[in-house]
């Protein structure tokens, strides 16, 4: 194992170990109720069933099918303010 | 050595970073919009069942309505022709 | 055409495609005999015939008096009876 796997696992087994995984996954989905993303989301989802006809639509199809504007709907100071969180986590508890 | 090894650290963190806030959005959109579709999915499912049950009660209760129209028109009639009937021969 | 009146429309083209709705009515005919639902319909009308006078009743006000009656009178169980049939027809038959 490389020195920069084995750093990874052990930052990635830290993030684990003290629920920092786990608060990024919370923050992120709670920003993306807040910026509207999930009502934006639901409401596309409402589009497609409306559009397809309920009985010609599986959920597999509709994930397909919403997942890129669902993806691209996420806004970049979402991703950055996580970004930012993970930067800073880092710089606290990861030292040379 | 410090200086070239503080900056290999510094560009590991930043990628790093990176790459775990790709993962975590990944995994949180993925979850997510599997979620949300399953929901959105049921909810019409829902609404649909609520309205067949709905319209199935209107049709049933504008077929009685329509049964029992006809019908009692059509009994009134029969009966007051029986009582003219009636009221004829006694008449006679 | 609001979705409730579409839905409507197409149980109704069902039943009666079928020749369900007839059946449905010739049903519901025989179980107001049997139940004693006309009997007592036309001792109604006689008694209102009676009242007023057979020479100041006409078919309409005589239809117009015992209706409310003849709505009251049909039993629970001979509508829910019907309804239970009607909603086997579509599990049976219909993809809505």
């Amino acid at each position: 194992m490389s020195k920069d796997s084995q750093m990874r696992a052990a930052i990635n087994q830290k993030l684990i170990e003290m629920g920092e995984r786990e608060r990024l996954k919370e923050l992120l989905r709670a920003k993306l109720v807040e910026c509207g993303w999930k009502d934006q989301l639901k409401a596309h989802c409402k589009d497609v069933i409306r559009e397809k006809g309920l009985e010609h639509v599986t959920v597999e199809d509709l994930v397909t099918e919403v997942t890129p504007k669902g993806r691209a709907l996420v806004p970049d100071s979402v991703k950055k303010e996580l970004l930012q969180r993970i930067r800073a986590f880092l710089a606290q508890h990861v030292t040379l | 050595e410090e200086a070239r090894r503080r900056q290999e650290h510094e560009a590991f963190l930043t990628q790093f970073s990176f790459s775990l806030c790709t993962e975590v959005i990944d995994e949180v959109l993925d979850e997510t919009i599997k979620q949300t579709a399953f929901s959105e999915i049921q909810e019409a499912l829902n609404e649909k069942a609520e309205r067949v049950a709905k319209c199935t009660e209107q049709v049933c209760a504008s077929l009685v309505e329509e049964t029992l129209t006809a019908d009692i028109a059509l009994l009134v009639e029969d009966i007051l022709e029986a009582e003219l009937q009636r009221i004829h021969k006694y008449i006679k």
